[in-house]
């Protein structure tokens, strides 16, 4: 039994933060705060990508975020009608973020957002279909103590 | 979007947000810019009214230490919970000094 | 200014606390508890409303949300593609729960929904056009003291 | 979804769901009526666990109070915040008495 519910915004970074603080109330009860942060991240990271790379930045376009609730598992898909991301990106993204802490000028000012959602999430599938996107992540939830 | 303090050569910036995501990142990074323009070189980054940053928050705080090139010096203080995670998991907790209070920030810097 | 998303469920009386939560969360910063509290309960009545009366129970018909925050007031629109509310319920609904609680046969258990939401919303207004029905709920946020 | 214990005459129910909206209420009433046609007519239902009532909750507890009939006494304890202003917006707080604790509704109803 799962029961589930679509969010909405148009591409504008403004409103991303009210997708957010949506999800994260439907996680309140499940995750404890430090899985409602990686849920928290992995959304805002993979929203963010749509806005910017996939419909590079224009406004007006939807993003939807269609959240499921199952007794083991919260699944998050965010969904565009944007152009796909290449196929492998998200297979080729470093898991781990890697860079020479002592050369500053070689630090990573952006290319983190997939790796971030690798590392937050249990799971992360992407399928381009013909006019739809889909990310697909998974937080599982911890069974009860005792 | 930012307040400050200056106590004796270091400039504290407080983040008055409480978000700092893509939405707020290219603001972030104008002001600060502005700042290290003006001259300043020590900078303690206050985050402690942060809740949330995204990689574009944190992708504009490296690259404010990049601008403060070799001389400069940032230090980050009272990062909690998700904000501190988000350095631990980009390992830019080997590149930033985390102080739980500005205090320690300062006075460390001062040292 | 203004940001808004869009929220849907099925027309299921389960997923009704997802929106809740979610909306709740819009809320939670702009509003204090008592009228949080208002916001939740009108949302709660109005969606129940649709599924029982609009859809008749039916599963698996859509019930959507508009929220937007301004910076002076929440606007909460439930919208669904059921057939209309008869014309006039709203307006002719009390605006106040009236029995005589000396007779407990004669207390109300239910028809208190349309009242609620007139006593805990600044606002209220139903539209129905063709395929489309809206019910426009508005929440003042009250300027900051001093 | 409800627990229950017996003291002397009066059977305290208490709701251990968060909420009790349309998706719960018809089995709440289903579970109380069961209790009332047990024969159980001094109840107290603990709410102190609850933190939303809808319309269909709030009539199901008008329908337990009509099905004991005249003989019959529903005191609701424990009621906080959105709950009790529920019971007051729908002037129900002038059917049901409320009060804070479980001890507090007992000690009325046996005295
Ligand atoms: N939704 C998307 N649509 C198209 N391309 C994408 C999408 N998400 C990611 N990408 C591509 O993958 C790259 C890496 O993304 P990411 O790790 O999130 O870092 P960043 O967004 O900072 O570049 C992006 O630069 C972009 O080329
Ligand atoms: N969305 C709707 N679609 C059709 N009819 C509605 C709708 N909402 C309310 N009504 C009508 O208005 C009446 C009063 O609604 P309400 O005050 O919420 O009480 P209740 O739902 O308990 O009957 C309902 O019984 C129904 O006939």
């Amino acid at each position: 039994m799962s029961v589930g519910m679509r969010l909405h915004i148009d591409s504008d970074f403004d409103k991303v933060a009210l997708l957010a603080r949506a999800v994260r109330a439907l996680c309140a009860e499940l995750l404890d705060a430090e899985a409602a942060d990686a849920v928290e991240i992995s959304l805002v990271e993979a929203v963010n990508n749509v806005i910017e790379h996939g419909y590079e930045g224009k406004p007006g376009r939807d993003v939807g975020v269609e959240v499921s609730v199952h007794p083991d598992r919260i699944v998050i898909e965010v969904v565009d009608q944007a152009a796909p991301m290449k196929s492998g990106a998200l297979s080729e993204a470093a898991s781990e973020i890697v860079f020479d802490e002592t050369n500053i000028d070689s630090l990573p000012e952006g290319g983190m957002g997939l790796a971030l959602i690798r590392m937050s999430m249990d799971e992360v599938e992407y399928c381009a279909a013909p006019g739809e996107n889909r990310l697909r992540m998974v937080k599982r939830i911890p069974a009860p103590a005792g | 979007m930012l307040s400050e303090e200056q106590r004796n050569d270091v400039l504290i910036v407080r983040v008055d947000e409480k978000r700092v995501d893509a939405s707020r990142a290219p603001l972030f990074k104008d002001e600060m810019t502005r700042r290290i323009e003006a001259g300043h070189t020590r900078l303690v980054l206050d985050l402690s009214g942060v809740e949330f940053v995204d990689s574009s928050g944190l992708g504009a705080i490296v690259a404010c230490l990049k601008r403060l090139g070799p001389r400069g010096d940032l230090a980050i203080a009272g990062a909690k919970g998700p904000v501190s995670r988000l350095f631990t998991l980009t390992r830019m907790d080997k590149v930033f000094r985390l102080h739980d209070t500005v205090e320690a920030a300062v006075a460390q810097m001062s040292s």
